[in-house]
């Protein structure tokens, strides 16, 4: 057994979840053990469901961007906003626009709940996954 | 002027397109996808917008999310990079009509040369050698039966659409002739939504030879000379060189030449690449024209001085090319490995990961354009391509030493990668000897195999 | 397995997330491990006092090479050796020669004890901390 | 023919000559100190020796100790990079004694060169011109006064053995003179064991330009062009660039050509540098002869593509040089930046510690020659000098703002270095003008300190 393939095992087990590892191999025995604790996780793996609606751990939904573009709270700045803060909205209501490449994408609400936060900035740019506006529980 | 410009790419191209404009005082917006948003382009770019979900048709090809970044952060232009948006003419068009600049050539010329068979015929026209076959698409399996007659088997039915690689058979006699032609017609339609195919002949072991073209908007054409691409996997460029080492001086300059006229005839105006096969009776025949920056053109970069972004840049913004063709020359001999995360062992599947510890190699004649560094995590959506290792010398063989001791340097730990394949090919005196056509790489695969140097 | 083998294993041991290592392999059994509550000591201040004389834990001596050059367990080929294994020797006691420059510099022991291990291989050349000779306690 | 050659140095220009040694097919010996058990070179190189402890003087200044090592391991030669033992005669002459190749020019050069006052006579009687003061030693107050005189205040007295900007003095006028004279004498007495002293009139704000010579054992004598090392604090330098931005091509052959006959009157058989102070009226002075490979080699290699620690390797093999004065040309402009582990807001005091993240910029037209990686440890004995950043650029602007981009891109976390005052330099009018002087660094870092920039 060269250097190099011992290296090599310990590599492995680096990289590898186990935390305890024996090897036997003719006259050769490995016996190798990390840290219980450390956990550094190895690969993040990037969260491909969709994400336009994320719910946050205390159950807030958290409206996102599904596309760039300008947004707009109201149709046009003389006009009432589409919602407002403490307002209660039923799943589907308008809540926002987005313009992109000159076209409106209504933003609907993606289920029931209190307005907590308006997080869009009129007239702003919002790029893909930024938090537009936060529903809370319907208490 | 441009003064601000978007990148419609990620990896080392957007962080090579940066460095170019930050020479020359433009600003930059980079786009990422949801997975890219610890990536190094988004951290040098002077802005960054997040256009999508990691799958590169939520983002990178999302045409429009890149518009409205574009449009919303007050760009005047935007750079495709390759791949993704690069040779979409449909694309190209639209940042027009959006009243931006598309960094590339003008979208007519990208959809004429898009089309393989038109640019055939293009430069049949133009007097330029094309590889024998049908000038036309071929409507049925006799009308193909009859041209093969005349040209031998073996030969290649191809998808006019396709390219890199992808929509090609290879048939030896008139019965697997008849046994594909229908397959590949529906294959073509489904993938390109095209089934129109062609004929061309197939060359046993030849040289994969490009010239890097340079154009402006007032008609001049210059070439930057050539890239000796023949070192292939599955059609997939692994090592590049330039110039290519086979080449008689007379040669390179029929070759140059060809390349020039091909440009010239269908006007193109910006940075591009022709590429020829170059059989082993020494004839040169066209195959395709890229119309964008390639993967290879720091080789380029390195033995004419000549920054080919910089360039592309200024030649969109309608600004006459600076230099003429006299003012290139070639100095001394460039090598580029492609590093990629693979493992060859597993027949060279991509292998994502974290880089746990990262260390390039310096000095003198190494030049490294990559979008890595310690603790980044290789998103596994895109290309396998981490790393571009280029390395020069005043002859082809001080430039083979000096990559050796770059790959001797490198260290990407955390992730399997192909340095040492790279390595191994650098000793091999096939490749030393400089004469490997494109089968090559394949047996050198093979040879490594069965000698199970692969464990 | 030579030294250089063992000084290669440490160093991967070291240079790994590995806590403990146990290696055997034929009549050679090592055994690794690391403190936990490892905190990655910041900078390591190299230990600048004289380096010839190490106390090891376990009370043994272990004599280093002051210089570099070649080692002589003997004063010639055809000469007994300085000393041998199980031997007691004195404070003072010439251990072995190193040649360097054409000159042959005594090494000599720093405290009493007995010959446990010699290190050091006739005619090959040592570097400079590199150890030569193990001396223990004299029970 | 070299086969083996022992490095007897650390940090960059150790990894530096093992580069250029794997290039050449040489085997290399690493040597270092127990407090560089880590260094890079140790790695890269084919073999290492530990030669001593940590300080200097017990390990690389050990002669016995390094030349045991190269005797031990089968070395051919050794090179002594920069610092150290590379400008000692004795070592020299002990290194040939011992039937090895010293890697630079022959004892006698570096012994005559070495003294200030022999190395000035040499020079006038060369016809090459010094800066006014007194043809050799000054023995009483009254000499020297008279001498004074003669050229006028400020002027300096200095130690003959000193060099490096220790052993001076400046005065102003006789009462100064008659202050300091003999106190200078017992100090130089004290640190060089040498208290000959001589006098050279004091120029206001000059620049320092040096030359580059190349030559070999057979009478060759080459230049490769000028570098400006006038920006220096307290006599370091810390950015150099060539060409000398100021120099007209008329005083750019002048001084090449005086630097040429400087080396041609010893004898000069190797790499070295003449270095010259340029005044206000356009006139060239010899200050000294550096007769080794020297920090700020690297931008004239970028300027002429010629590989110094190569030519200086063959050179000591006894070839003749392979190219001629005609070969030799300046293309475009090349600036370094010295990074140094320092703390500009304590007074540049250097700052030990372990690098954490370590980033270095890449891409086209950046080298970098370091010894440094990621979680390395710079052990606090030895020079603060930890990288060099070079760029490179048709034109000297291009140059400057490659530079800026490239410290933006450069990351080094964990301990304190210059890089933020290099970017703050890339940005003052007064150095992108490229007229500056041996005073403006300090004036520079005054005004930094006024207007509190420091924080």
């Amino acid at each position: 057994m060269k250097i190099e393939n011992i290296e090599q095992i310990i590599k492995l087990f680096e990289r590898s979840t186990v935390s305890k590892m024996e090897i036997e191999s003719g006259d050769l025995k490995i016996k190798l053990e990390k840290d219980s604790g450390e956990t550094g996780n190895y690969v993040r793996i990037p969260n491909v469901s969709s994400p336009t609606l994320v719910v946050e751990p205390d159950s807030d939904t958290l409206v996102k961007a599904p596309l760039v573009g300008t947004f707009y709270g109201a149709v046009n700045p003389q006009s009432a906003p589409f919602v407002q803060i403490g307002e209660f909205v039923s799943a589907g209501t308008v809540l926002c626009l987005i313009e992109a490449m000159k076209v409106m994408n209504e933003i609907k609400a993606p289920v029931e709940g209190v307005v907590l936060e308006i997080l869009g900035r009129n007239g702003e740019m919002v790029a893909y996954d930024q938090p537009l506006i936060r529903l809370g529980e319907s208490t | 002027m441009i003064k601000k410009i978007l990148i419609a790419n990620r990896g080392e191209i957007a962080v090579r397109i940066i460095r170019s404009c930050k020479d020359m005082g433009i600003e930059t917006v980079a786009v990422y996808s949801t997975a890219d948003a610890d990536a190094l382009h988004v951290q040098l770019a002077d802005e960054a917008v997040c256009i999508g979900a990691p799958s590169a048709k939520d983002s990178y090809l999302n045409t429009n999310n890149v518009l409205s970044a574009a449009l919303l952060t007050g760009s005047d232009a935007i750079h495709p990079g390759f791949g993704f948006l690069s040779e979409n003419a449909a694309f190209a068009r639209l940042v027009e009509d959006c009243g931006l600049i598309f960094i590339g050539p003008n979208s007519d010329v990208i959809e004429l040369m898009g089309n393989k068979i038109n640019a055939r015929r293009k430069m049949i026209e133009a007097g330029v050698p094309v590889i024998p076959g049908s000038i036309g698409a071929i409507e049925s399996i006799d009308e193909g039966i009859n041209i093969a007659k005349s040209i031998g088997y073996p030969l290649m039915i191809k998808a006019a659409a396709g390219g890199g690689g992808r929509g090609i058979r290879i048939v030896l006699d008139d019965s697997q002739f008849r046994a594909v032609f229908d397959t590949l017609r529906q294959e073509a339609k489904n993938n390109f939504g095209d089934d129109t195919v062609y004929i061309e002949k197939l060359f046993v072991d030849p040289k994969h030879i490009e010239v890097q073209i340079l154009a402006d908007k007032h008609g001049t054409v210059l070439h930057l000379f050539e890239r000796d691409c023949s070192f292939q996997r599955r059609h997939q460029k692994v090592i590049e060189e330039a110039p290519c080492h086979m080449l008689s001086n007379e040669q390179r300059i029929k070759i140059c030449e060809d390349a020039v006229k091909v440009a010239q005839a269908v006007g193109y105006d910006s940075v591009g690449t022709v590429e020829f096969l170059f059989d082993q009776h020494q004839n040169h025949y066209f195959m395709e024209m890229n119309t964008r920056i390639q993967v290879e053109h720091p080789i380029t970069e390195m033995i004419t001085g000549v920054d080919l972004i910089r360039n592309m840049i200024r030649s969109a913004e309608n600004v006459k090319l600076p230099m003429s063709q006299e003012d290139i020359v070639i100095r001394g001999h460039a090598i580029e490995c492609r590093i990629n995360a693979e493992d060859m062992r597993r027949d060279f599947a991509p292998s994502g990961g974290k880089i746990d510890f990262y260390h390039p190699p310096g000095g003198k004649d190494v030049r490294i354009d990559s979008a890595i560094y310690n603790g980044y995590v290789i998103p596994p959506f895109y290309d396998s391509m981490i790393m571009k290792l280029i390395t020069y010398g005043d002859t082809r063989l001080a430039a083979i030493k000096k990559m050796r001791s770059a790959l001797e340097e490198l260290i990407i730990d955390g992730v399997t990668t192909n340095i040492e394949f790279h390595y191994m090919t650098m000793h091999h005196s096939t490749f030393i000897e400089g004469k490997y056509t494109t089968g090559f790489a394949q047996e050198w695969i093979k040879e490594l195999k069965e000698r199970e140097s692969f464990i």
